[in-house]
């Protein structure tokens, strides 16, 4: 079973759904399984073997489309489909045909980014990602969800356009799209123009990957969205685009300087993201500022990626934590309050798994994410993070406080979904399975 | 005296203004005396006349500026007529009432504490009353509690 | 400690229980005599004590309010016995070797500590009050007394009141603590302390007669008024048997046989007169002082003079 | 319990240390610091003056009683512990004296609680008051100071004496009319 | 054997969800007892063979790639004994004081699980897993309470501690590259001094020493009384145990001072302890509800600990062990009476309650030894404890230690009589209230046992603790079963008995010759006035604001509360996240306008720097 199935599938899908309008979303759900039997297929695949290379339409890589699947893509894809399906089942039925086919076209992209190996492909997914959740925002067709999805698509197509012009730079210098041909001819490149094509391409990948100062579509965005939309987001384009950022970095330009600019603006972004958090009222924008945080986090992990083998473990463990927590948290915050037992376990559950306890995943990525900064001994990284830290108890203490035993209308299988989405923070917590894949070497070949 | 001049009625007894008033104009006359500065209320009395039939209570006022003391004099009737309670213009006439009420028996409507004052589980009629014989009431209690002698055949 | 050294040690520390509480019955009375004749007044005789405890225990019927009301009897006698027994009197160590200053100080509030709980098991308001305000003056006193007590044992650095007494009769009376500087300032706030142990006039505060009727002993009638009596007694003897001690070198003068110590205990037992005398003498010069300005005396004043002493004492033995 | 097998000593002792609970209802109460300071000091024979009733073995009424007064006085009296005495100061106690026939004082205390030592006087002067105490001492000693025995024995007719003066009753028989009445 | 002990207590912490409230109780009962026989069964390491199954010494559970290793050491083993039997007593007591089963033993037991985790943890990962384990099982317990101090107040300052014992962590892991205790020696540079203070602080907060405290007072008197008593008795502990692992075990002490060469900052520690013993138990006595005053009562013997382990001399540890071990026991114990009294008459303030001791008497025994050895009366182990204290303070020369703890130590009486007159004894408002049901009354005999066989043997609690002493490098004092010599003075228990029975003689004398009446209780002195004409409604309680003459002369100085300062800090924090928030104008514009400027930005950076 090739990789590309991976994206043939829900694309095919979607595109058929209009013909059979009733039954959309069933078919949506059955592209959905189908999609995430392969995705951990691949997983199984990728954590025997290794990294897997596969090429389209017979052409060799230079010139054909080449898919690069390795460890950390193998997870984020596996992830993505699988959460994408509890997700589809905790939005339920009701929804019509065409909120299912972009909801298809989303993970299609999303899952799309994690796998390519080449450039090109990428900004081709990252199109697809960014139209399908412009329209899934403003799906809720009310004042707020337009005016979000309005300003995500002003940013998105600003975004989009800055990478295209970091990628015809690169183009036009190695006339080629192959991420790893380029990672091996970079030095080649003119630097001024090299500089150039990577500031492009890290605003215009950043803007989807909210990082500090293009993250102002996030709140308004996560707010005018629905619970199931919201959720799609945290872990969907998010977490791509932030593979992404990751990918160039590490792969294409393992340069110093990147690593120090990527840094702090991994440390500016947790510190706006958790302050902004603690004064807002609002639960849906407070956890979008929760989400920048976290984000933040992870841009610092993989800062500290270059040179610190822990940090990849960090990258992994806090990917997986903030994805299924925030899922969980942005599918309760649709109705007022934590009623039920399923629903207080959720709450309860996503909120210590945000927070970095123990049996949790979050627990091992702010484990592994504080051994590498020490190991690279910087502590004002280690007390920023702490301070962001305490900041980020103190709001979601709070959340929690005010939301228990509040009524609430969700139905059984909502519940019982979010409560899955919650709990896999904590299988990934106790099973070893993320600890070996995070021993494989990243990104095929020149990787760490 | 400025409290006749007041009041346009009364004459000078040894030094005080005695004043005869009827049981309808008493309130209005204190509030003027309590106006022109007549503001310390000395106390409440009642005289017991049994041979003409009447109580006389008798409001005593001082007043600091003119250093003047006034007495202002009701006529009540002795068989339960009952009288306007002054307890709004000067608080303690309540207490005055209230010891008046339980040692005349005279009714002062309108104050809210008409309850036994001094003599606890007393079931006689009002104790200061002339037509009260004090000295058979003792002999009929007090007499007839025996003393209790020790008998004889104990021994010491 | 074979069973016969245990059986002298019991015997003489039964004896001296004996002796303590003659002495200090035979105290209340005299005491009552000397404030009289301050008062110039002809005052009750001298074994007046012995005729109060008599009368008292003698009674025909005795009112308790349950077994807590009854644990005060238990804890005061005892607790005061038991506090004795743990003083050298007159250089003769009774059991003073096993326990030290602290295990005296925490004695000493076992009896307290029995009121308190007979007076709240009576459940009379005046006893609540008169016992809260005992407590507060136990919380005031003990500071400054505290305070000289550590100066006295970094000094001497011991804990235990039968060294103290020891190192301070190494050569006879010029020894004695209260001789060196720094303990002049510290005996003087003792006695004030002293003063507030013993309830004194100034601070009888918790058995105030006229304002609270008699504090925790409101409901105390017949025996365990009796019991208490025995207990003031017993209290004055070990409080100024304390202050001695930790002052006045304990009264040891002589060391040797027999006759040192005859000597020892007649010398003991006019210095603890004579502070006790002391104490009565302040008691008829004051009115009773009220709660307040007592906390504020020792916690404000004493506790400043007791501090001063202390780091003098600091700065002299480092 | 009989009066003889009390030992001696405790009689001594009983006589030498009285100690007083002083209940002041009228005017006698003037009479008391004389009686305690230098000039009598009746502490020389080992009276003192307590707070509360639990701790007294003398009872002091140095006045008038009114009906009102007697119903605390005999409370006070009950929460005395045994053996205890009370000695009545100035004629009040005695016929009511000047008060003889007022409504509301009684007349002869020694109908509601037993009185073991009157001291007439309208208002005896402290060596009446210290005569009293020597001779209450005396009564001890002989083992004649016997009122709180009295009390227990007549106990009921005490009680309906103080019943009849609490509720002002006029005649035994109105008190029978009065039962078939209510 | 270990792993099946560990296994079960997850399992019954997971089947207590689901299961009613009584066979909650029973299962958490049986399962918290295993441990407890584990503890006895070690015994045989240290001297005490009492009984003999062979359970491991040592045990390494997988954890998502890692794996933790647990092993019992002789420090583990001496607080093990003080936190581990806790947990039965409590569970005994739960079963008839919750109506529903609502989540209370599922953590308890989790509770139970990271303490014995915390105590044998070989490396500084698994210590930190199961400090972590223990501050969110213990939250969920808090959050039961559902007050919004006491929730937002312990969650903040148990993250703040969890940071600064990572940090701790971190820098240490920096110096030797290793986490297993056991290799680790902490270079006395300026970052192994930062690692070991950093470290203590965070140990402090859950141990509540003075500046740390704030969120004791609000989380003590509002989650229900059968936590509060874990929380006070148990967890504290593992903040003291922390404390001594760092100062002795791993030699923190000796590295500050050589760091710091003129002031040793273990006497910083001791002063600490100091002031919150006496800052603490001066706020004790006014306050007026129950759990708020043995809230801080609790701070306030617990500052003892820190002035032991501050002074450093074996005298003070061993005294301070000594303490820590009597203060588990007799705080579970009192607020465990306290969790009784509410569940009968349903109220906490004292100005409310009164005079239930008569209708309750085996709970007002409870309490009343308890308070005993609180108090250290002289023959209770508590008075050994503070004995030792004392001794080592007079013998270090702390002349500015040795007197406040000294009126902290008088000072605890006046809240402990404050417990026993406004609650137990006084004016008897509840005259139809029944004794506790019999579960209660056996739980709290159950902790007060402990407490009496060190009454008679204080030798054998040093015995307790010598191999934990040894490891922390520390002498130990030379005793038999009722002696403890120091170079000062002596205390022979034996000579304190068998004097207390002489001196019991006389007093029994008179108790018993005299015959007495007991009488009512409206039977009183009320300056002879007659209850009946108040129709029985005259009111004798005089315990609210008991303290009043001394509140208004200390009051102002305890007015602002440390709490406050945390707020200013909280309010600054909100004042900065509003303007923060600022950034995020709403308007599509300038967010267009920021990416770009990002984009100038970094290129000029790249391209110059």
């Amino acid at each position: 079973m090739h990789p590309v199935l991976l994206i043939a599938i829900p694309l095919l899908v979607a595109f058929i759904i209009p013909l059979f309008k009733k039954y959309g979303p069933s078919i949506a759900l059955g592209a959905l399984a189908l999609n995430t039997g392969i995705s951990i297929a691949l997983f199984s695949v990728v954590y025997s073997t290794g990294t897997v290379h596969e090429i389209i339409a017979g052409f060799a890589p230079p010139i054909g489309i080449f898919l690069a699947v390795d460890s950390l893509s193998a997870l984020l894809a596996m992830i993505i489909n699988l959460f994408a399906l509890i997700n589809f089942m905790a939005i339920g039925k009701a929804s019509e045909y065409k909120f299912s086919m972009l909801y298809l076209l989303a993970v299609a992209g999303s899952t799309g980014i994690v796998i390519t190996g080449d450039i090109f492909n990428m900004f081709v997914f990252f199109e697809i990602t960014a139209v399908a959740s412009y329209a899934l925002v403003a799906s809720r067709k009310d004042k707020k969800s337009m005016e979000g999805a309005i300003k995500y698509m002003i940013l998105g197509s600003l975004g989009s356009i800055f990478i295209l012009i970091g990628i015809a730079l690169i183009y036009s210098q190695l006339k080629s799209l192959n991420i790893y041909d380029i990672a091996s001819r970079i030095s080649t490149m003119d630097a001024k123009i090299k500089w150039a094509s990577v500031a492009m391409l890290l605003t215009g990948i950043g803007v989807e990957a909210e990082i500090f100062p293009l993250n102002g579509w996030v709140p308004d965005a996560y707010q005018g969205a629905s619970g199931g939309v919201a959720s799609l987001l945290s872990f969907g384009p998010s977490k791509a685009a932030i593979y992404a950022i990751a990918r160039i970095m590490l792969v294409i330009f393992p340069l110093q300087k990147v690593y120090y600019l990527v840094l702090t603006i991994g440390v500016i972004t947790l510190l706006i993201g958790e302050l902004a958090a603690l004064k807002q009222e609002n639960v849906k924008r407070m956890l979008a500022y929760s989400s920048i945080g976290q984000m933040g986090l992870i841009t610092i992990a993989i800062a500290m990626g270059m040179n610190e083998k822990n940090a990849i473990l960090a990258i992994f463990f806090l990917m997986v934590s903030h994805a299924s927590s925030k899922a969980s948290l942005f599918l309760l915050s649709d109705s007022s309050g934590m009623g039920s037992a399923a629903t207080k376990y959720t709450g309860i559950v996503s909120v210590l798994g945000i927070v970095g306890m123990p049996p949790f995943a979050g627990f091992w990525g702010k484990w592994y994410l504080l051994m590498a900064a020490i190991n690279g001994n910087m502590l004002w990284v280690i007390v920023l993070i702490f301070f962001s830290g305490i900041v980020e108890a103190a709001y979601f203490a709070r959340y929690l406080h005010r939301y228990y035993g509040n009524e609430e209308s969700f139905s059984r299988l909502t519940k019982y979904s979010m409560a899955v989405l919650a709990t896999m923070s904590l299988i990934f917590g106790l099973l070893p399975l993320i600890y070996e894949m995070g021993l494989k070497t990243l990104f095929g070949m020149g990787g760490v | 005296m400025k409290a006749i001049e007041l009041l346009g009625k009364g004459e000078e007894m040894n030094g005080r203004a005695y004043v005869k008033i009827d049981k309808s104009e008493l309130e209005e006359a204190i509030k003027t005396l309590k106006e022109n500065g007549y503001n310390h209320f000395v106390m409440l009395s009642c005289i017991d006349w049994l041979d003409d039939g009447e109580f006389e209570l008798v409001y005593h006022l001082w007043s600091y500026e003119e250093r003047e003391h006034v007495m202002l004099s009701v006529r009540v009737a002795r068989d339960g007529e009952s009288m306007p309670s002054m307890h709004e213009l000067f608080p303690q006439i309540e207490t005055y009432e209230r010891e008046i009420h339980e040692m005349y028996g005279i009714k002062f409507e309108g104050n809210p504490r008409l309850t036994p004052f001094f003599l606890e589980g007393w079931r006689d009629m009002p104790p200061m009353r002339k037509d009260f014989d004090s000295r058979k009431f003792t002999k009929d209690v007090f007499g007839n509690i025996s003393t209790i002698e020790e008998e004889e055949d104990e021994g010491i | 400690m074979d069973v016969s050294a245990i059986m002298i040690k019991s015997a003489v520390v039964i004896a001296y229980a004996f002796i303590g509480t003659f002495i200090g019955l035979l105290f209340l009375g005299v005491g009552r005599k000397i404030v009289a004749r301050v008062h110039n007044r002809v005052g009750p005789p001298f074994y007046q004590g012995f005729i109060d405890v008599a009368k008292l225990l003698s009674k025909k019927t005795n009112i308790s309010h349950g077994w807590i009301f009854d644990l005060a009897l238990l804890f005061s006698i005892s607790g005061i016995l038991l506090a004795f027994a743990f003083l050298p009197v007159g250089g003769i160590k009774l059991l003073s070797t096993d326990g030290d200053a602290f295990l005296v100080l925490y004695l000493l509030a076992i009896p307290a500590l029995g009121f308190a709980l007979g007076a709240g098991a009576s459940g009379n308001p005046n006893a609540g009050i008169g016992v809260m305000r005992a407590l507060v003056m136990m919380l005031s006193y003990e500071l400054p007394f505290v305070i000289t007590m550590i100066a006295l044992m970094i000094y001497y650095d011991t804990t235990s009141i039968a060294r103290i007494v020891e190192l301070q009769s190494v050569n006879g009376i010029s020894s004695w603590a209260i001789f060196i500087p720094p303990f002049m300032l510290a005996a003087a706030v003792a006695d004030m302390a002293l003063q507030g142990m013993l309830m004194e006039q100034p601070f009888d505060i918790p058995v105030a007669p006229h304002e609270i009727a008699s504090g925790p002993m409101v409901e105390f009638g017949g025996k365990y008024l009796g019991t208490l009596m025995l207990y003031k007694a017993i209290s004055i003897v070990v409080e100024t048997t304390l202050f001695v001690d930790f002052f006045l070198g304990g009264g040891v003068i002589m060391h040797g046989g027999i006759v040192a110590n005859i000597a020892n205990f007649i010398v003991w037992f006019v210095l603890i007169f004579i502070v006790f005398t002391l104490s009565l003498l302040i008691n008829t010069a004051f009115p009773r002082f009220r709660i307040e300005q007592a906390f504020t005396f020792y916690w404000k004043y004493e506790a400043i003079l007791a501090t001063v002493a202390l780091i003098w004492v600091y700065w002299m033995v480092i | 319990m009989r009066y003889e097998e009390w030992s001696g000593i405790a009689r001594k002792a009983s006589k030498r240390s009285l100690w007083m609970v002083h209940f002041c209802t009228g005017c006698g109460a003037i009479e008391m610091p004389p009686v305690m300071t230098s000039r009598y000091d009746m502490e020389r024979f080992g009276i003192a003056s307590m707070a509360t009733p639990r701790q007294a073995d003398v009872l002091l009424i140095t006045g008038y009683l009114t009906v009102k007064t007697l119903k605390r006085v005999v409370q006070v009296y009950e929460q005395m512990q045994s053996p205890k005495y009370v000695i009545a100061l100035g004629s009040c106690t005695m016929n009511g004296g000047m008060y003889w026939d007022s409504y509301n004082t009684i007349k002869r205390l020694d109908k509601y609680i037993p009185v073991d030592i009157y001291v007439a006087g309208c208002m005896p002067r402290p060596e009446g008051i210290m005569n009293a105490f020597l001779k209450l001492m005396k009564l001890i000693d002989e083992g004649k100071a016997r009122g709180w025995e009295r009390y227990k024995k007549y106990y009921e007719r005490y009680k309906k004496n103080q019943e009849m003066a609490f509720n002002f009753v006029k005649k035994e028989e109105k008190e029978e009319e009065k039962n078939e009445g209510d | 054997m270990l792993d099946i002990i560990l296994a079960e207590i997850l399992v019954a912490a997971i089947i207590t969800f689901f299961v009613g409230r009584k066979l909650a109780a029973i299962i958490a009962m049986a399962v918290s007892i295993l441990p407890l026989i584990a503890l006895l069964d070690w015994a045989s390491l240290y001297g005490f063979n009492i009984i003999h199954l062979g359970i491991e010494k040592s045990i390494s559970i997988p954890i998502a790639g890692v794996s933790l290793n647990l092993a019992i050491t002789p420090l583990g083993w001496f607080f093990a004994l003080m936190i581990i039997p806790l947990f039965p007593a409590i569970m005994l007591f739960s079963y008839s004081f919750y109506k529903k089963n609502d989540g209370f033993y599922p953590f308890m037991l989790l509770a139970l699980l990271s303490s014995i985790g915390i105590i044998m943890a070989k490396d500084m990962l698994t210590f930190f897993l199961f400090w972590e384990m223990m501050s969110w099982s213990s939250f969920l317990l808090v959050y039961r309470s559902r007050d919004k101090e006491a929730v937002m107040s312990y969650f903040i300052f148990s993250s703040l501690s969890a940071f600064l014992i990572f940090l701790g962590i971190l820098i240490i892991y920096q110096q030797n590259a290793s986490l297993l205790l056991s290799s680790i020696n902490i270079e006395s540079n300026a970052y192994g001094v930062v690692a070991i203070i950093s470290l203590i602080a965070g140990f402090a907060i859950k141990s509540v020493l003075m500046p740390l405290h704030a969120w004791a007072p609000y989380v003590y008197s509002k989650s229900d009384e059968p936590f509060v008593a874990f929380l006070a008795g148990g967890l504290s502990k593992l903040g003291y145990y922390g404390m001594f692992l760092i100062l002795f075990i791993l030699a923190g002490a000796k590295v500050l001072e050589t760091y710091f060469t003129n002031l040793s900052p273990n006497y910083i520690l001791a002063v600490f302890g100091a002031l919150s013993a006496f800052i603490a138990t001066l706020i004790a006595f006014m306050q007026d509800d129950m759990r708020k005053l043995l809230a801080y009562s609790s701070i306030g013997q617990l500052g003892y600990i820190a002035i032991g382990f501050g002074i450093g001399t074996p005298l003070a540890v061993s005294g301070a062990l000594f303490q820590a071990f009597n203060h588990a026991f007799f705080k579970a114990v009192l607020f465990l009476a306290a969790g009784a009294v509410a569940y009968r008459t349903g109220k906490w303030k004292i100005s409310e309650l009164g005079g239930v001791g008569y209708r309750m008497p085996f709970t007002f025994m409870a309490t009343l030894f308890a308070i005993f050895t609180l108090a250290a009366i002289p023959i209770t182990s508590g008075f050994a404890a503070k004995w030792l204290l004392y001794e080592s303070a007079i013998d270090a020369k702390y002349i500015f230690v040795a007197p406040i703890m000294l009126i902290a130590g008088v000072g605890a009486f006046l809240y402990s009589f404050r417990i026993l007159y406004g609650v137990f004894l006084g004016e008897n408002r509840y005259p139809n209230i029944k004794e506790a049901p019999k579960s209660m009354v056996a739980a709290m005999f159950i902790l007060v046992m402990p407490l009496l066989i060190f009454l008679i043997f204080p030798g054998y609690m040093l015995d307790m603790m010598h191999d934990a002493l040894i490891s922390g490098n520390i002498a130990t004092l030379n005793h038999n079963a009722f002696v403890i010599e120091t170079s000062l003075a002596s205390y022979n228990t034996i000579a304190v008995i068998v004097a207390l029975m002489i001196a019991l003689i006389p007093a029994i004398l008179i108790y018993k010759t005299r015959k007495h009446r007991v009488v009512d209780f409206m039977d009183n002195y009320l300056a002879g006035e007659l209850p009946e004409l108040y129709d029985n409604k005259i009111s004798m309680h005089a315990a609210s604001r008991f303290y009043k003459p001394i509140e208004e002369i200390i009051g102002p100085y305890f007015e602002p509360g440390t709490m406050s300062y945390y707020m200013a800090i909280y309010r600054g924090l909100k004042a900065i996240s509003d303007a923060v928030r600022k950034i995020y104008t709403g308007k599509a514009g300038d967010y267009a306008i920021y990416v770009t400027l990002f984009l100038l930005i970094i290129m000029g950076w790249f391209i110059w720097m």
